[in-house]
């Protein structure tokens, strides 16, 4: 066990937080869950990606610096510790890419990688239906094959696609085999939102921002080179997808320890002789650091050749009910003022609340820890 | 000994209720997030009409001259239908103080409030319980507003208030609990609806072929709500009794009530939020006006844990 | 609403009070769930039964004092006030007697009731079955007609019967048609423990007292005067005891409120301005008067004639659970002490612990709470 | 950086673990709790011809002279299985202090404590680190036996001990914060035991016709306590860490790690004996062993407030 950080690791974090002190925008930006602020939040990500801090975990090739998990590790909490944007374009470089690096054809990785780790192109998620929502198998929007034009004909509708009103691009399940049931006979399609066929109407979130989308698909043409992965397997593909958003890339500790630390500077502020109040700081600070240690363990395991596995699982549940604490501790110090929606905690708060329900509810999560982990019958 | 309620008391609730059901729909707490007073207009005033907005105000005075046990199960009500009025400021703080036919009547609306002021833009009154200033004010000179998390729900802080009269100290303390007392059964009354309508949408919702309500999980997160609904409300009816009968421990009854009341509305909106799922979480959804009423009211007029901490005081320190 | 009492139940009130402070035991009996202890309190039953405060609700032809159930109320409020011994004839006079007045026979009645009230005869409470706990309606003993002799011949085993190795009599379900299933083919039974056939095994609780037992049956015979209710019928007449083990008669308000007044004392002395220790003592105060205050409510309700319904599994959830954090509070504030056995609190703490198990269990009470009062689907 | 064991470390906790199986079964938990000394005998011998009881004595002084990186996990284990002795007494507080071949190999046992003593009657020295008196005794002169609710741990109440030295300042802070991160462990160990033996009973068990570890409400509450586990574990290894290389902040990582460990423990324990259901509220099931272990740990050195308070004081007070 060795819990130092090693030179060169210590002066890649010296770089990051001296750049990221020099361009991280003061005042912060306008929420990118809204038109205006997504634009600017786009300018940011293209600075990021000039100074090659965009995807530092990637290969030089696409604008990263092949940064070791470690490392990216590092970045993280420098980033949160500065208080920097929100990610718009998470959903792509977090979420699509990692899939993108495994089931990829090298031309889809030369045609999609750079423009998405620079903003130019933006990705959104297209999996929830109305009626697929915890139950992501029960998807019933068609891609019907039509060879005559060597490519997918989509029909149907996605819908709580975060961001879909202001990106250019999908990535989605799509039913390509009508008889096959559930996980079976699904693709997974790289799709233009300007394509014709494809109507997009944004709608408001819990707090009101318009970070939601319906985006509804009528006989839209996508070319076979748009498959990811091999046709009818894509339930194989977005799996993959889902392992990296509950696991690490999504939620880095980086993000808690800072929540953690407003959350301190809050009290210190406000009631930090209040025991009550003391008592959910410490135990924050427990929880995040607890966060972070799982997290450090996880990397060693993962650089020690080893796959994580159904404790993704755990991980998602652990830190979507931490967020909620945190949250909730912030807003017990405000008292009468939580209630005012001009505190950035009343926001987090109600961000936070989504914890438990995306990327698979809570209740899913703890059925899957449950049978896989712990090898609880299923029925 | 009978701890239940009148059937005067009951016919008067039905009343309201039905003349919300009719009045006060989501679509109107909907709309007074953006319309220019936040305030639902024909239920006011249909209310005021029915005599509920002078329950406390005394009959000389043109009100019904009735206690907090008739006017507690009416807030409890507007707090189900999420009304968006000062109802709690005007019926149980500020009416009985200022009187008169108008405010009786709902023609005149006084509120009440400190440091922040809901609704004190469309109000003719204002009653100010701040420790420092015990004022009845007329509608101050400069009002500057503040966002609440729910947009029905006009905050302002006031400067250069012109003060009508000083209150006495037994004017402030029977306004301020009254105020709790009121604010206690709303959040009741919201989690009510919440739980209502959460059994509503998890009987019809499928996934995995089944409805989600049939699964575990959610039924014991619902029977939560009942739980915490069952022995809230009570201790908020007894709150009531209390301060009707002029209990001397009537101030920590209603401690108690509050504390209970938050506590069990902010679950029943965690609960409903999850067992609803994507769905609920977007403002498209009625779910949320509820919701953030919920955590405006659970904070407001004291938060559980300082009521709590006043539960605390008169059972460890009394000597 | 009146939330006073009259003069009548103030005037009865003090006469219990008085009764009360010149004869419970001091210091107090050793725990009635051993056998030493079980007749010591068996001498404490008879003083209340010549005093008639053993019974206070029944008639006075059986050793009661007809009393309404507010008197009852007040009787239990002043009992557990004065710390007054646990009342080991509680199986019977809580849970089989309310049984008897509604289906025995007036020979039942008159056989059983005084005997029951006065201690000279005891009874536990013969259900739970080595595989049929959560699920009762899965009982197996079986009750064959011996016709020839007018009577039921027993075979199987009952457990977990509390106090069964110190009781005379136990009152059970039995199969008596094989061929049906579940809740229907039984039968009720009142069984003599000192019949031929009957062996009962005492074993210890979770704090190493005796208070269970085995009991097992081989070929025992019974008399058909001694069926409780209609033969098959047993599953009606053990809903009505469970109804009332579950509703008001076995956990009375006054035991919370006395639990709660010793845990006001034990902070007074120890820390009382502990903000933490502040905060539960206040949650342990709003609900024990919230139980309080919904008995009442209840109470009346029953006053006008309405029957308690499923709401009863409301309260079974809300008071076991309440018990359980009023001794974790009290254990808190006894620190690194609370480990000490011979603090009582430790020992009723163990005693809480069974409160969310027996008497179905708290997740077979939720269950009931979702379908029956909330309505929720069952599949 | 690199958070993971040796080979070396994992490959001890293993030996210590099969020994364990082997000379600690449940049986001998149970005899612990009538025989004369609350101890294992056999247990305690292995262990020390292992080397496991000199784990933190110097290797001049008889011992392996490693740290408390080594110890972490072997404490987990004995945890793990309940041993009825004072391993963490002796390990990481006592031996390191008193030395001597004696006491690295089990020959001897010291035992530590204050104001109450476990395993008094049949130690050979006894280290105190009450804020009175520092001291490192022989076996006292008179020893008053106090009941804790675990019958294998036989605690003692001392008079007329006779020190054999003083311990200076850094001594006691040592051995105070290497006792915690030893209680920490064995916390963790227990969870990691009833949490395994619980799969198992609701895996076997059968009610309504099915496995009650399939019902949602044990699935997830049996989640919940792997959570609990999964996230408390690593904190106590990183405070063994902190210990073994004189971190500024080793204290504070040892609360933290006692803190979470605790309230582990506590939850495995709650919802073991709820998912066992009556059949494990009988002391001739063994759940009780284990359970009583954990309240008995969780109580001592610090309850997880207590904790959690220092956690405070280092993360708001510092300036």
């Amino acid at each position: 066990m060795d819990l130092s950080w090693s030179d060169s690791e210590a002066a890649f974090r010296a770089e990051a937080r001296d750049w990221l002190a020099a361009n991280v925008p003061d005042p912060p930006l306008a929420s990118g869950d809204t038109r205006e602020g997504f634009a600017a939040h786009l300018e940011w990500e293209h600075r990021l990606f000039d100074a090659r801090w965009a995807v530092v975990s990637w290969p030089e090739a696409y604008g990263g610096r092949a940064a070791s998990l470690w490392e990216w590790l590092i970045f993280e909490e420098e980033y949160y510790r500065a208080g920097a944007p929100q990610r718009v374009t998470q959903n792509g470089i977090f979420l699509l890419a990692p899939t993108l690096f495994e089931f990829g054809t090298p031309a889809q990785q030369e045609r999609f990688l750079s423009r998405m780790a620079s903003g130019e192109e933006t990705w959104c998620q297209g999996w929830s239906e109305p009626d697929a929502g915890s139950d992501l198998a029960a998807i019933a929007s068609r891609a019907v094959h039509d060879a005559a034009n060597g490519g997918w004909r989509l029909s149907g509708q996605k819908t709580w696609t975060t961001r879909g009103a202001f990106c250019t691009h999908l990535f989605g399940l799509f039913r390509s085999d009508p008889d096959a049931e559930r996980h079976r006979g699904l693709t997974y399609l790289l799709v233009p939102l300007d394509s014709p066929g494809i109507t997009v109407r944004g709608f408001g979130r819990l707090d009101g921002d318009e970070g939601f989308a319906e985006v509804f698909f009528d006989n839209v043409f996508v070319p076979d080179d748009l498959v990811l992965g091999e046709v009818d397997e894509g339930w194989k593909v977005a799996m993959a997808t889902t392992g990296s958003e509950r696991g690490l890339t999504l939620r880095s500790p980086g993000r808690f320890l800072a929540t953690t630390n407003r959350l301190v500077e809050l009290a210190r502020t406000r009631s930090a002789d209040d025991p009550l109040v003391r008592q959910r700081i410490a135990q924050a600070r427990i929880d995040a650091e607890a966060y972070q240690l799982h997290t450090l363990a996880t990397v060693t395991r993962i650089t020690d050749g080893e796959p994580p596995g159904a404790e993704s699982s755990l991980t998602k549940v652990f830190w979507s009910e931490l967020d909620v604490r945190l949250h909730e501790t912030a807003l017990g110090i405000l008292g009468a003022e939580a209630e005012l929606d001009d505190s950035a905690w009343m926001k987090g708060w109600q961000f936070a609340l989504s914890g438990p329900i995306y990327a698979g509810t809570n209740e899913i999560q703890r059925n899957v820890i449950a049978e896989r982990v712990l090898g609880l019958p299923r029925k | 000994m009978r701890f239940a309620f009148t059937d005067d008391q009951l016919a008067f609730r039905d009343a309201v209720r039905a003349l919300l059901d009719k009045e006060c729909p989501p679509a109107v707490v909907r709309a007074a997030w953006t319309n220019a007073d936040g305030r639902s207009g024909a239920a006011w005033t249909a209310l005021g009409e029915m005599g509920a907005l002078g329950v406390l105000v005394a009959e000389a005075d043109g009100g019904l001259g009735l206690s907090e046990l008739d006017a507690v199960l009416l807030a409890e009500e507007t707090g189900r239908a999420a009304l968006p009025e000062p109802f709690v400021e005007h019926v149980l703080v500020g009416a009985p103080i200022v009187g008169g036919e108008d405010y009786a009547t709902g023609a005149a609306t006084v509120t009440a409030g400190d440091p922040l002021v809901p609704y004190a833009d469309s109000a003719d009154a204002i009653v100010r319980l701040g420790h420092d200033s015990f004022r009845c004010a007329a509608t101050a000179a400069s009002l500057d507003s503040r966002q609440s998390v729910d947009g029905s729900r006009r905050l302002f802080s006031i400067d250069g208030a012109e003060p009508r009269r000083a209150l006495t100290r037994s004017e402030v303390s029977t306004a301020y609990w009254r105020g709790v007392l009121g604010f206690s059964a709303q959040l009741v009354g919201l989690a009510h609806h919440l739980l209502d309508v959460t059994i509503v949408y998890v009987t019809d919702r499928r996934q995995f072929g089944a409805p989600i309500g049939s699964f575990q999980a959610l039924k014991h997160k619902l029977a939560d709500v009942r739980i915490a609904i069952e022995f809230s409300a009570p201790l908020v009816y007894r709150a009531a009794y209390s301060l009707a009968h002029a209990d001397p421990e009537a101030a920590v009854h209603v401690s108690m009530a509050k504390a209970a009341a938050a506590d069990a509305a902010t679950l029943a909106a965690r609960h409903a939020l999850q067992c609803h799922g994507a769905i609920g979480y977007s403002d498209e959804h009625d779910l949320h006006l509820w919701m953030k009423r919920v955590w405006a009211l659970a904070a407001t007029w004291g938060d559980a844990d300082w009521h709590r901490d006043r539960v605390a005081r008169a059972t460890l320190d009394r000597t």
